[in-house]
């Protein structure tokens, strides 16, 4: 079992420093995360989600805990490049084009001019693109651009996929569909996969595992293994089991809010 | 082409500015010589009079403009008699400083960002080296470059062996290059330290999550964030670079150039000589600070930044 | 051929047609010598230059060249071509000055850049202070003489070949101006001399060089006061600014005649104690505290005029 | 020395003032005794480049000068120029800001009427506006206006689509979008302008004393002084405006620090 | 009847032109809105629905058709101040603090400082960031950030309220409570409110009229009158009523897909 360890966070705290305090982001956070492991991260807006994603990337340094990924810290496993990244904001850079866009880690990872493009034009499939990678980014609709951010991140091999909120503009055919090819794409590869919803069906429907996280200070307020058979179709929404899980989340988020109100 | 007419319009409009301040300005000397004659001025006289002294405060605009004609069209541009001559020979200098400085300016922005103690130590020193009054230490400088020998472009026996015989323009052109750089490069290192710092938290972080290395990061994020503070800085560097060469032309020798017009012109008290290498020198300054732009809005478009 | 570097005080102009004329006459070719001339220019201090090893020979006033001496740069003077000062105090005659005793209360144009000597003397045999209050006004003119015309000053600085005619084709009349000749106050230094550092003259080579140069020089001087039109042309030839007029030179080449007839090259040492006397009377702040030892040599005139 | 540097600025300290200040003199000293020993060892002239040592006994020896043309030069001359010149480049900005008309046809004509260079306005400046301060606010005018002219335009074009469009909609009037949007998002352009501009001001200032001055003012002590061979006394007045430039532009950085905060290259 | 018309589209076209040809982001689309109708605009990303609302609200110029607001053109409707705007990414501007940014608007609108301070803790409170007003927009998670955008455009009272996508970063139950608050300020207040929304019950739930959209090019599907009552409570969603509604929605919605798929 402990070879498989992917993420370990032990007692992880971190608080920003602002202009008017300090706002304490994280709190007395513990997690494993296994390889091959599909986990949601849900809760309420401000809890702490994308600080905890990103602490794993480490682009952010804990105060005070410590986060190992592959055994490693995290920035080493950063160096690496261990990870691809949905950022919350879609973040492509305005003076690429789309494929310019996907191309850029591409590029920096040393890939050859036919790989890249190869590459290029399945994700551009994969999100249903296709036709738009001359495009520079603000000649996108909104969930276009989101779609495009995805892609970037889809495009080279990485063994670890952290995605904050990566369908959030997206209709709901969209986003099943989405989802559908994610979790292919999850089968097929065994990534690992950190994801933050805030949609309790998509946690569901996705994730191994659950977490549901609660505000100020931002902590962990339940883990919620999930029971469903690895291989499912849209239709698992249906089944008691689904319903049962779906309910417990709500329940775990209902009480982060009470906390608060 | 859109902008000829408002262009137009604005000279019109200076022109006449001009013209007014030509006969206010002049008009103070035609009056005192007429006193001292002991004869009265009538309007009409007092007009053409201002408008066609000799040795006026002011020039009307259609002096300017046979002066410039006169040094220009009518020359060989061979001639030391003519302007482009000398405009050439001040052009090199600027260009080569503008390279020279531009080089510099890059180099010291991406050591800025990049090195926290080349931050902390070149920045304020880059400062101070700007306060430094130029035309105090130019003449130093071409003293110091002289005495080493390094004053000629390529070198009198290495210009000769090329092109037979050595190009003007190549003559005492390194201190003149070395003072446009000089006053080239601040400009360059400032907007480029800003326009380096100008990508975002998130932009940055995507290239964290590559761990791109120093140099992808510089050439895929920071440097195409940075243009458009590049071009800005280009353009005030280029202008910058040719007070430079102007400025040395007074320290350097032989004197010529348009700076060295300037100053003979103003030494032997011929201000239409004067404001027709003034007006060269803007002409200059005009036509590079065009050209950069030009080439700004081309990459700037490629780079899909505007519609 | 020896190479040999002079740098001039000033742009090329008849001042130093001389130099010119022997340059293009190839009076140096036939000594032998490889002259390169550098002209000079507002921002060009040929003490400075000489100090830096980029001239061999400068040409300097002698004001100047002493306080350059003060300041530890031995300088020697080695030959004097000008036997008699060019300059000039111009007032216009509407402004009221008649007489020095008119200077108090005046806003006077003066040179700087090492030129002023010879001024703060005569200021100071005249016991006026130069820094406003009961003395004089003093401004630190500019290339040219804008300040009389515009009306900025009572009186400008100006030199006998060159400025004055300025203002006269400005438009102004002799009869509207009034000039004080330093020659004529009794405060005239010496002008334009050759000079180099004190140590090179050990060097018997380098001396003879400079017997030679000097030698062709001199030549050239006469060469020039006797075609005066002819040197101008010369003059105008080398400029490189093209700024030059025919009439201008011509006539500055007449005024300088003027000033360079009487002297072989040999420095007159009576000349030369005049301006030492007038260096040192500048009152309260003379220019140098003490008479110079060892500032000039006939050794190199003597040798070029055997 | 050099890698004294090194450890500061990477140390767990570099945060702090004193390291702050003492980085770059750490630098400013290594340069200094570099110098000293060149001067020293290779036996320059002094009327070539003195050593540092020479120029500070010159500086204590006297500051009455010193102060006296700082005062002409730097406060009457170079700061005058400095607030008129921004302000008047800044005010053309944002005129030719609402009218493209005036965009069109100013610009072009005001970058060549700024692009004249320096050493043919003086002398007509100075024959238009008399020997004393006056003309040399006006050369600094003249210099600093373009470079002012051009960040500040490019500023103003700096706000985003979307920030725009919030403004329409909220019909805002055009001050009103100046004020709340164009000029916050122009600032971090406005300061590259204004720092540039500071260096500007007193070159501008120092130099339009070459070309006719009362007797007194950097740009007059440097001139005389280098003729007189007095080398030290030159770099004493460099030494002052590098001083006085320096603290111009540190003072211009720290408000921008406050002013463009928000901005990334602000924070790190 | 038809002095309560406020939007009227007819025949509207919508093309962008783009480094590699023109986009036909609108065609022919025709609709009225009425006074107090809350109208949802749903469709597949990328089928012009942010294009539509920016149209309305003269951010864009159509390229065909008209559109006329309140009887006047978008443009005269814009000058008089006839909307609040929330668009699909926060855009707040970085210099000013959450609250300085809310404060926006109502400084713009000449409010007195005292009513600012009032309308600006009234929206903290509904969108929940009361204690935030002091943060810079940096310093805020993505959700909290879209609130504080949603705040700012209900900090002053416009009666038409178009809304692209501003819930789409949000958690289930905080967009829950959203939605009810919205639809009471909007039964209080006789706002006309178009909404841009991926969800579907939201639609359902919130809307007068829920307008289907599909792309290339964009244009309109279908028009749904909701037969629910204007009073809602969330317990709605439960009924047959709101669940047929809800199925022909999706069922436009798979149309607009299929296209194109
Ligand atoms: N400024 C622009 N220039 C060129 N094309 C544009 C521009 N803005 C939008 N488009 C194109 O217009 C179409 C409609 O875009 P729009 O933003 O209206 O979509 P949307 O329905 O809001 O999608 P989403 O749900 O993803 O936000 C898209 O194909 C997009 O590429
Ligand atoms: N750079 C920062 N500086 C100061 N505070 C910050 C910063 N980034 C985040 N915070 C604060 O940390 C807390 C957690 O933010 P985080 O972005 O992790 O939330 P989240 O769970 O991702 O929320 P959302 O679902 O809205 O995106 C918030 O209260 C936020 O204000
Ligand atoms: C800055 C400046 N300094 C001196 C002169 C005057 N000047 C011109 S030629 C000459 C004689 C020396 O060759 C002198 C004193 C000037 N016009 N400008
Ligand atoms: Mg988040
Ligand atoms: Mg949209």
């Amino acid at each position: 079992m402990d070879q498989d360890v992917v993420i370990e966070a032990n007692n992880l705290d971190l608080t920003f420093q602002t202009n008017d305090g300090p706002v304490h982001a994280l709190k007395d956070v513990n997690l494993t995360i296994n390889k091959g492991d599909f986990v949601s991260f849900i809760g309420p807006s401000g809890c702490g989600k994308t600080t905890f994603l990103r602490a794993m990337a480490a682009l952010e340094e804990p105060s005070n805990g410590s986060i190992t990924v592959n055994g490693m810290s995290a920035d080493e496993a950063r160096r690496n490049r261990a990870y691809g990244y949905v950022f919350q904001a879609a973040g492509l850079y305005p003076w690429r084009t789309i494929a310019g866009n996907i191309k850029l880690p591409l590029e920096i990872m040393g890939f050859s001019k036919a790989e890249m493009a190869e590459h290029v034009n399945k994700v551009l499939e994969l999100v249903d693109l296709k036709g738009f990678g001359k495009k520079f980014p603000w000649q996108l609709s909104g969930g276009m651009q989101q779609r495009a951010s995805i892609a970037r991140a889809l495009a080279f091999d990485a063994d670890i996929l952290l995605m904050d909120e990566p369908f959030g503009a997206l209709d709901e055919i969209v986003r099943d569909h989405l989802n559908e090819q994610l979790l292919e794409l999850w089968a097929r590869t065994e990534k690992t996969i950190g994801f933050v919803t805030h949609s309790i069906p998509e946690a569901v429907y996705l994730s191994t595992k659950i977490v549901v996280m609660s505000p100020r200070p931002g902590r962990i307020t339940d883990i919620i293994e999930s029971t469903l058979p690895k291989d499912r179709s849209l239709d698992i929404r249906d089944t008691q089991e689904f319903i049962d899980i779906a309910h417990r989340v709500r329940e775990g988020l209902r009480a982060g809010h009470g906390d608060d109100a | 082409m859109r902008s000829i007419i408002p262009i137009l319009t604005v000279v019109a409009a200076l022109m006449a500015i001009w013209y007014a301040g030509a006969i206010w300005m002049n008009s103070k000397w035609a009056l005192d010589q007429a006193e001292r004659a002991g004869v009265e001025l009538s309007l009409s006289e007092i007009v053409t009079d201002t408008l066609a002294q000799e040795r006026p405060v002011l020039p009307a605009p259609h002096q300017v403009v046979t002066e410039l004609w006169q040094t220009t069209v009518e020359k060989n541009i061979t001639s030391k008699r003519s302007l482009v001559f000398h405009g050439w020979i001040t052009l090199s200098a600027t260009l080569l400083g503008f390279i020279f400085g531009t080089g510099l300016g890059v180099l010291l922005a991406v050591g800025i960002v990049y090195s926290r103690a080349m931050d902390m130590s070149v920045m304020p020193w880059a400062i101070a080296s700007q306060t430094i009054p130029i035309l105090a230490i130019a003449p130093m400088l071409v003293v110091v470059m002289n005495t080493i020998g390094a004053t000629d472009f390529l070198g009198k026996d290495t210009a000769e062996a090329l092109f037979g015989t050595q190009p003007a323009f190549m003559k005492g052109l390194l201190p003149k290059a070395v003072i446009a750089a000089y006053l080239s490069f601040f400009p360059v290192v400032v907007g480029m330290v800003k326009g380096l710092r100008a990508p975002d938290a998130m932009q940055l972080d995507l290239m964290r999550t590559y761990s791109a290395s120093g140099a992808a990061t510089f050439w895929k994020l920071r440097l195409p964030s940075s243009m458009p503070y590049f071009f800005t800085s280009l353009k005030i560097g280029i202008a910058a670079s040719l007070v430079g060469a102007i400025v040395a032309e007074l320290s350097a020798s032989p004197i010529r150039g348009l700076g060295g017009r300037m100053l003979t012109g103003s030494y032997y008290g011929q201000t239409l000589q004067i404001w027709a290498a003034l007006i060269g020198a803007a002409v200059l300054a005009a036509a590079l600070v065009g050209l950069i732009g030009a080439l700004q809005r081309g990459t700037l478009r490629r780079m899909g930044m505007k519609p | 051929a020896d190479d040999l570097t002079l740098q001039l005080k000033w742009v090329t102009q008849a001042q130093f047609a001389g130099y010119y004329v022997a340059l293009e006459n190839g009076f140096y070719e036939e000594e032998d010598l490889n002259l390169t001339i550098l002209p000079g220019g507002p921002d060009v201090a040929p003490a400075q230059v000489i100090a830096g090893g980029g001239a061999d020979v400068v040409i300097d006033w002698m004001p100047s060249a002493l306080a350059a001496r003060e300041q530890g740069l031995p300088l020697v003077n080695i030959a004097q071509p000008f036997a008699s000062s060019g300059m000039m105090l111009t007032c216009r005659k509407d402004s009221g000055v008649e007489t020095p005793a008119d200077f108090a209360g005046r806003t006077l144009g003066v040179w700087f850049y090492g030129n002023e000597y010879p001024f703060l003397s005569w200021m100071g045999t005249l016991g006026l202070s130069t820094d406003g209050g009961d003395g004089v006004t003093v401004l630190k003119q500019g290339f040219n003489v804008d300040p009389i015309l515009q009306g900025q000053a009572d009186c400008v600085s100006t030199m006998t070949y060159n400025e004055y005619w300025q203002i006269i084709d400005a438009g102004l009349g002799a009869d509207d101006l009034v000039t004080f000749k330093y020659e004529d106050q009794g405060v005239a230094t010496l002008e334009d001399g050759l000079y180099v550092l004190e140590d090179r003259l050990t060097d018997e080579a380098f001396q003879d060089q400079l017997v030679r140069f000097v030698r062709a020089s001199m030549r050239g001087w006469k060469w020039a006061e006797e075609n005066p039109d002819a040197a101008a042309d010369i003059v105008l030839e080398n400029d490189e600014t093209g700024a030059q007029t025919e009439k201008h030179q011509r006539r500055m080449m007449g005024e300088i005649a003027k000033l360079t007839a009487g002297s072989d090259g040999a420095l007159d040492i009576a000349a030369y104690d005049r301006t030492v006397a007038t260096l040192l009377a500048g009152g309260s702040d003379p220019v140098i505290s003490a008479a110079p030892e060892g500032a000039w040599t006939h050794a190199i005139t003597d040798a070029a005029l055997k | 020395m050099t890698w004294i540097n090194f450890w500061l600025a990477n140390s767990p300290l570099r945060g702090t003032r004193l390291v702050k200040l003492f980085v770059p003199a750490v630098f400013g000293i290594t340069l200094l005794v570099v110098w000293e020993g060149l001067v020293r060892g290779l036996q320059v002239p002094n009327v070539i480049l003195p050593p540092p040592t020479a120029i500070a006994a010159r500086f204590a020896s006297s500051l009455d000068i010193l102060w006296v043309d700082f005062v002409q030069t730097f406060v009457k001359g170079a700061l005058s120029g400095y607030i008129i010149g921004c302000g008047a480049a800044f005010l053309t900005a944002v005129m030719i800001d609402r009218s493209p008309f005036l965009q069109r046809g100013l610009l072009p004509v005001g970058n060549f009427i700024a692009a004249l260079p320096i050493i043919g306005t003086a002398p007509i400046l100075v024959m238009w506006f008399g020997f004393d301060w006056h003309s040399k606010a006006a050369v600094v005018v003249v210099m600093v206006f373009f470079p002012m002219l051009v960040n500040t335009v490019q500023g103003l074009a700096a706000s985003d689509h979307m920030q725009r469009d919030l403004m329409r909609t909220y019909g805002a009037s055009y001050p009103q979008t100046l004020l709340k949007l164009r000029l916050p998002a122009a600032m971090p352009f406005i300061f590259n302008g204004l720092k540039i501009s500071t260096t500007l001001a007193l070159i501008g200032a120092i130099v339009a004393e070459f070309f006719g001055s009362p007797i007194r003012g950097m740009g007059f002590r440097i001139s005389t002084e280098v003729g007189r061979l007095s080398l030290d006394m030159v770099w004493a007045e460099i030494t002052v405006a590098a001083l006085a430039g320096s603290a111009f532009y540190g003072v211009v950085a720290m408000i921008e620090k406050g002013v463009t905060f928000w901005h990334p290259s602000q924070r790190s």
